[in-house]
């Protein structure tokens, strides 16, 4: 199957995806549990070789877009669309595994205590009929990749620091030459010296093989450093997405403002910000027909508790706020 | 709230009745599938042709299984657990007699294991690692690793023989007459009739075995209320409540304690079970006639009505108290209470 | 375990004076298992019928009745049984079944649960309910006593002891698996190997399996305690091997007519069971130590 | 200016070789806020812990040296002298929002436990409705629209930044004069950080109470703080002004910490980065951060450097002059 360079690598369309929380699950049934939307109708396109961030806080539905786009779990509705076939249940395990990794925010979960450096590394190529020399080269080049060296091989996982657990997992990601990396808060754990040095292998393998990121933080400042596009949700839906230099620059939806006032910056000083809290912030019904930031808005209207913005197409970039509704 | 906590209860029922179903399920694949030849382990040893004839009709083990099951089914729910063949006597009506004896025993070690429990616990964990917390764990240890029957000789022997201050076994002294039976609570029948001779015997006659059980059981208490005030006191909230200035002696025994006795909830029918695997052991050493007897005395004369009867009801009983605790549990924490657990 | 590592452990478990105790006895305790259980079965295949009674100071059969009733000394470190045994040997002599059951029960018990409980933490669900529903089941039941049922219903015997205890011993360790299950089911390595394309067998086998026993495995140490303890109060109602066979609870059962004024007949077997559920102990609390620091 | 806290020759190891804290001197005077900025292993917990008096809960710890707040010696104080100045003298706020209330405790129990407290420390009779009264002025003061409603709640209904602004809460009703604040926010999302940031530091100015603001995010600090403390490994490595600090840092970890928050895009250059990482415990003759350092000379681990004074600030670097502390000051 050839692949048209202007064709996303994976498409994501009218995604749905719910959780039941809080409920007690008995013989199979949730009681008194509420639902919780995760993603409303969330559609996004990846393209080959680029790097697209996911901006947003706790409870935004980002970690819910890396499961969908791993399969880790399947969407209550809309469909997964990898190099133009869609991902079902049925056949995510031969189109999808091991051609989408992951690397996780968790860096003492993320590798089994239990194994060595090698075992972890090349455990992507089990099905591979390598010989062990053959697997050994790989995982050293891989390895060598991330600024490890041979004599980690042998290194039991558990003796390592998150640093170096971090560039084990991402080792461990790129050996199977897959076509999405997906980077769940892949860095924030990590001390931010030792996150600058992870960030630069990233960008420098990426350039290396041409890889395809999408790359989910809560950091504006490393959002800005990663991403070629940026795409900002809140409460499961996406709220502006665009060019990473337009959209975190100047962003135009009033949460996308918050956020890049709220970040904290070398010798900034917090500006704009409403010492009013978000007592009564939105939990969870999907159908409720309104702007969900209404609460936190500073340029709420009328028109924002009548229905919910729906995305709109500016110049380069697609803002879900009806400020923007005939610009 | 209420809606919160209503619903928690009725899902807790649910599984509870549900569990119920599961011990007569299971009771009756032991009885009737397992047992290689039911109608004469039903009828015991001793029974004639005609007998064990007798027992295969009445316990219709003749039909299709199904049937069997029915009918099992339906003597179960109404109490009906057959004749004993050694005692000559409807089951039903040997459970009523002996088991509420041994259930008195029980709650009061019970009660007394958790007080005892909980206390020598916070008294330990306090003290991490210096001598009192050696003293309570050797104490816990010894006690909990020590087989029911040598607990028993050892009490026996030091509050009976050397010191001759307790009576070293029976229900009461036997030249006495027990009280008729109009209530199954024995200490009340003797109060109805006013026989105040008997009620003292009595009572002297428990202490040994409540202390006997008590030993044996306060350690399951003490460890977990050890371990739970040990993880409770490292949380933060607890470094919270030291720096808001509340006296230490409030944080330990109000917030630590507070919040470590929710796991000593849950282990409360494990509390009881190991009382009743006690009670079979201790009241044979002390010839005390509770269920223990009963049981002791169903397996040792191949009486399989009694025996089935007997755990069933047990297993009742331990169903009951979790269904209870679980209750007990959701109204200490406001987390369940509100259904986020 | 390579050499290296059980010399390793073994120093660390010397360090703290529990575990140090607790490592004796347990040394001791199947040391001795291992040594008389083989002079015993392997002795008469090799054609020396009494193998077994080798390392011991007495017949523990052999009735004499001039002896009988004598309280512990030298020559009878434990005292005699009113037919004029050993109890010291006779003590001895059934250290070997108690090792093995208790070793057989907690094994069997690792494993029925391990499977029970490994799946129903990892395939949740339905999977989960049913599992965890028959688990709740078989706990409504005091142990004990649905062992003794379940033995007086299929027969009395050795074997049966066994079997009846696995059927009542496996659900504690279904427990214990399916939350160490839910546990590593959060771990995100487990997403990673998914994604490489392992089956759901393969997941379990290589990453659940050995992380979960190796929390497990400081219960059952402590556990084999708790079998013996378990298995001291059957025979002490009569559920053992049957009679002449020696047996701890037993002992005591017998000796229970001649309390107190021959004290030492129903005490010290008891007190030899004491010890080694109190090894066990301590010993199961240094394995936790030492995993943890691991 | 009157000062609030002064510690000086603080060593601190847990067991009987791990190194947390070593010949750490300060001072903190009345209404400052003052960053102790450090990554992880720079011991800037056992820090706070010491400062709050909560080092002697660990009882595999040792120290010595001197913590003074309002002229009480923490560390050698009485357990009755602790219990005087915690909650009135000291206050802390830690950083896991969840787990900093009692779950089993209703947010009014809570907060009018701390009234209660505080007027008996000041001895004023107070009835439950004045107590109701303050607790409720204390929780619009941290912004709750609806103060009668959110007393009813227990912890697990509130929101992390809402908890967090119910410690708060706590400490304007206990008026400590020095607020200990370990990691507040680290987790919180960054807009509920801003706010609750931005409102500790109007609390602490309003209050007039003096912060201590523990954080692992140098622009967090930068923001809020007017002086900052930078630990590594346990030593202080530079002590000065937010402004003068971070326009202009001396230390070369300082410097590295500085570049090493990403500012711009990948398509302008790399992060510039501090090579190698932390290796905790490990035996270093002199300056702990020699082996990162892209300035290290062979005078570096001849002995620890000494922290001296240049430009009106503080730093523990060769550059600005070769003197090492005193070989007894290493924690062994």
């Amino acid at each position: 199957m050839v692949l048209n360079t202007n064709d996303p690598i994976l498409r994501l369309n009218n995604i749905s995806k719910s959780y039941t929380g809080g409920g007690r699950r008995f013989l199979g049934f949730t009681q008194g549990g509420k639902k919780i939307v995760a993603l409303e109708k969330v559609s996004l396109e990846i393209m080959k070789g680029e790097t697209l961030v996911l901006l947003g806080e706790s409870g935004s539905g980002k970690t819910t877009v890396a499961k969908m786009i791993t399969g880790l779990e399947l969407p209550d509705s809309g469909e997964i669309i990898f190099k133009q076939s869609k991902l079902t249940s049925r056949n995510r395990n031969s189109l999808a595994r091991g051609k989408i990794q992951m690397v996780f925010q968790d860096a003492a979960s993320s590798l089994d205590p239990y194994y060595t450096v090698f075992q972890c590394v090349s455990e992507p190529l089990f099905k591979s009929k390598d010989t062990i020399e053959k697997k050994v080269d790989k995982v050293l080049r891989a390895l060598e990749n991330v600024g490890l060296d041979e004599s980690y091989l042998e290194r039991n996982v558990k003796e390592l620091s998150g640093g170096q657990k971090q560039r084990i997992a991402i080792a461990r990601a790129i050996i199977s030459d897959p076509d999405i990396i997906v980077f769940d808060e892949a860095t924030s754990s990590l001390d931010v010296s030792i996150q600058a040095q992870v960030l630069n292998i990233l960008v420098d393998i990426q350039e290396k093989y041409n890889f395809t990121y999408v790359f989910i933080t809560h950091d504006f400042n490393v959002a800005k450093f990663m991403a070629d596009r940026v795409c900002i949700i809140y409460y499961g839906r996406i709220l502006e997405i665009g060019p990473s230099e337009i959209v975190l620059s100047d962003p135009k939806h009033p949460y996308s403002i918050l956020l890049k006032n709220a970040s904290p910056m070398i010798g900034k000083e917090y500006e704009d910000i409403d010492v009013m809290s978000p007592d009564e912030v939105y939990v969870g019904d999907s159908k409720l027909g309104y702007c969900l930031f209404y609460n936190r808005c500073r340029n709420r209207m009328e028109k924002c508790l009548q229905s919910e913005p729906p995305l709109f197409k500016l110049k380069n970039r697609e803002v879900a706020c009806f400020l923007y509704e005939n610009k | 709230m209420s809606s919160g906590i209503a619903r928690y209860i009725a899902t807790r029922a649910v599984a509870s009745i549900i569990t119920v179903l599961g011990a007569v399920i299971l009771t009756f694949v032991l009885t009737h599938l397992l047992a290689p030849n039911p109608a004469h382990i039903w009828a015991g040893p001793h029974a004639s042709a005609s007998e064990i004839a007798a027992i295969t009709k009445e316990y219709h083990l003749n039909q299709p299984i199904q049937i069997q099951l029915y009918y099992y089914i339906i003597d179960l729910f109404t109490f009906n657990f057959g004749m004993s063949p050694f005692f000559k006597q409807p089951v039903s009506q040997l459970i009523l007699v002996y088991y509420p004896r041994t259930l008195i025993l029980i709650a009061i070690a019970m009660f007394i294991s958790i007080i005892i429990g909980i206390y020598s616990g916070a008294f330990a964990a306090v003290r991490q690692d210096k001598f009192g917390d050696g003293i309570v764990r050797v104490a816990y240890l010894l006690t909990w690793s020590t087989p029911p029957f040598l607990v028993a000789l050892f009490f026996q022997y030091l509050f009976s023989y050397y010191a001759g201050w307790l009576p070293s076994g029976q229900l009461a002294d036997p030249s006495l007459k027990v009280p008729p039976f109009v209530t199954p609570i024995l200490p009340l029948n003797a109060i109805i009739f006013g026989d105040w001779g008997f009620l003292s015997s009595y009572i002297v006659h428990s202490i040994l075995p409540v202390i006997a059980l008590t030993a044996i059981s306060f350690g399951i208490i003490t460890r977990i209320t050890r371990s739970s005030m040990l993880e409770t006191m490292k949380l933060d909230f607890i470094r919270t409540q030291i720096m808001k200035g509340t006296k230490m002696s409030k944080v330990v025994y109000s917030n630590a304690v507070k919040n470590s006795l929710i796991p000593v909830v849950t282990v409360i029918s494990l509390l009881f079970s190991f009382l009743i695997v006690g009670s079979l052991v201790i009241e044979e050493v002390f010839s005390y006639t509770g269920m223990g007897y009963l049981v002791t005395q169903a397996l040792y004369n191949y009486d399989y009505p009694t025996l089935i009867g007997s755990i069933f009801v047990i297993a009742l009983s331990v169903i009951l108290i979790n269904f209870v605790t679980d209750v007990v549990y959701a109204f200490i924490d406001p987390r369940i209470r509100m259904g986020e657990r | 375990m390579a050499l290296s590592t059980t010399w390793a452990f073994l120093k660390r478990m010397m360090r703290n004076p529990y575990s140090a105790i607790g490592t004796v006895i347990m040394i001791l305790f199947f040391g001795w298992a291992i040594i008389e259980g083989i002079l015993r079965y392997l002795g008469p295949a090799l054609g020396f019928s009494n193998a077994g009674y080798l390392l011991l100071p007495y017949n523990p059969f052999s009735f004499n009745l001039s002896q009988s009733l004598v309280s512990p000394s030298l020559s009878h470190l434990f005292g005699t049984d009113s037919l004029g045994r050993d109890l010291f040997s006779r003590v001895l002599y059934s250290i070997p079944i108690d090792a093995a059951i208790s070793v057989i029960v907690v094994g069997g018990g690792i494993v029925v649960g391990g499977v029970v409980g490994l799946t129903a933490g990892y395939y949740g669900k339905g999977v989960d309910q049913v599992n965890m529903r028959v688990t709740d089941l078989f706990l409504a039941f005091p142990a004990l006593v649905l062992a003794m049922v379940i033995e007086y219903t299929i027969g009395r015997s050795i074997l049966y002891a066994t079997i009846s205890l696995i059927v009542v011993w496996w659900p504690v360790y279904a427990r214990l698996f399916r939350s160490e299950a839910l546990r590593i089911k959060n771990m995100r390595f487990v997403d990673s190997a998914i994604l490489s394309g392992l089956s759901r067998m393969q997941v379990i086998r290589r990453h659940f399996v050995r992380p979960a026993l190796n929390t497990i495995m400081s219960y059952a140490t402590v556990d084999l305690g708790n079998v013996i303890l378990t298995y001291s109060i059957l025979s002490f109602l009569g559920l053992g091997i049957p009679p002449p066979e020696p047996e701890l609870g037993s002992m005591v059962s017998d000796g229970l007519s001649y309390f107190p004024q021959n004290w030492w007949w129903a005490i010290l077997p008891g007190v030899v069971i004491v010890l080694i559920v109190v090894g066990a102990a301590l010993f199961g609390d240094g394995v936790r130590d030492y995993l943890a620091g691991e | 200016m009157e000062r609030i806290l002064r510690v000086e020759d603080l060593n601190v190891t847990y067991g009987e070789s791990t190194r947390a804290l070593r010949k750490v001197n300060f001072d903190l005077f009345q209404g400052e806020i003052v960053g102790i900025v450090g990554e992880s292993g720079s011991g800037k917990s056992t820090l706070g812990l010491a400062i709050a008096s909560l080092l002697a809960l660990n009882k595999k710890v040792k120290f010595s040296g001197k913590v003074n707040v309002n002229g009480v010696d923490i560390l050698n104080a009485s357990e009755e002298q602790l219990y005087r100045i915690r909650g009135t003298g000291i206050f802390v706020i830690f950083q896991d929002p969840f787990q900093s209330l009692d779950p089993l405790v209703s947010i009014e129990d809570h907060l009018s436990e701390a009234y209660a407290i505080s007027s008996d420390r000041n001895n004023v009779k107070v009835n439950p409705e004045q107590i109701r009264k303050a607790v409720i002025t204390a929780l619009k003061k941290v912004n709750f629209t609806n103060p009668e409603v959110i007393l009813k709640k227990y912890p697990h209904e509130l929101s992390g930044g809402q908890n967090q602004r119910i410690m708060i809460a706590m400490a304007i009703l206990e008026k400590p004069k020095l607020l200990v604040a370990d990691e507040p926010t680290t987790a919180l999302d960054v807009t509920t950080q801003a706010q609750v940031l931005t409102l500790l530091k109007k609390i602490v100015k309003e209050e007039d109470m003096s912060l201590l603001f523990i954080t692992h995010d140098l622009a967090v600090a930068s923001m809020l703080c007017d002086r900052i403390i930078v630990l590594y490994d346990g030593l202080i490595q530079e002590i000065g002004s937010v402004k003068e600090t971070i326009s202009d840092p001396l230390h070369p970890y300082t410097k590295g910490l500085i570049n090493s928050i990403p500012n711009e895009s990948k398509k302008e250059g790399r992060l510039k980065f501090i090579k190698g990482m932390y290796i905790h415990n490990e035996v270093i003759d002199g300056c702990p951060f020699y082996p990162r350092c892209d300035s290290r000379k062979d005078e570096c681990i001849k002995g620890i450097p000494s922290l001296i004074e240049t430009r009106g600030r503080k730093v523990r670097c060769i550059i600005y002059g070769v003197e090492y502390e005193r070989s007894d000051t290493t924690a062994k």
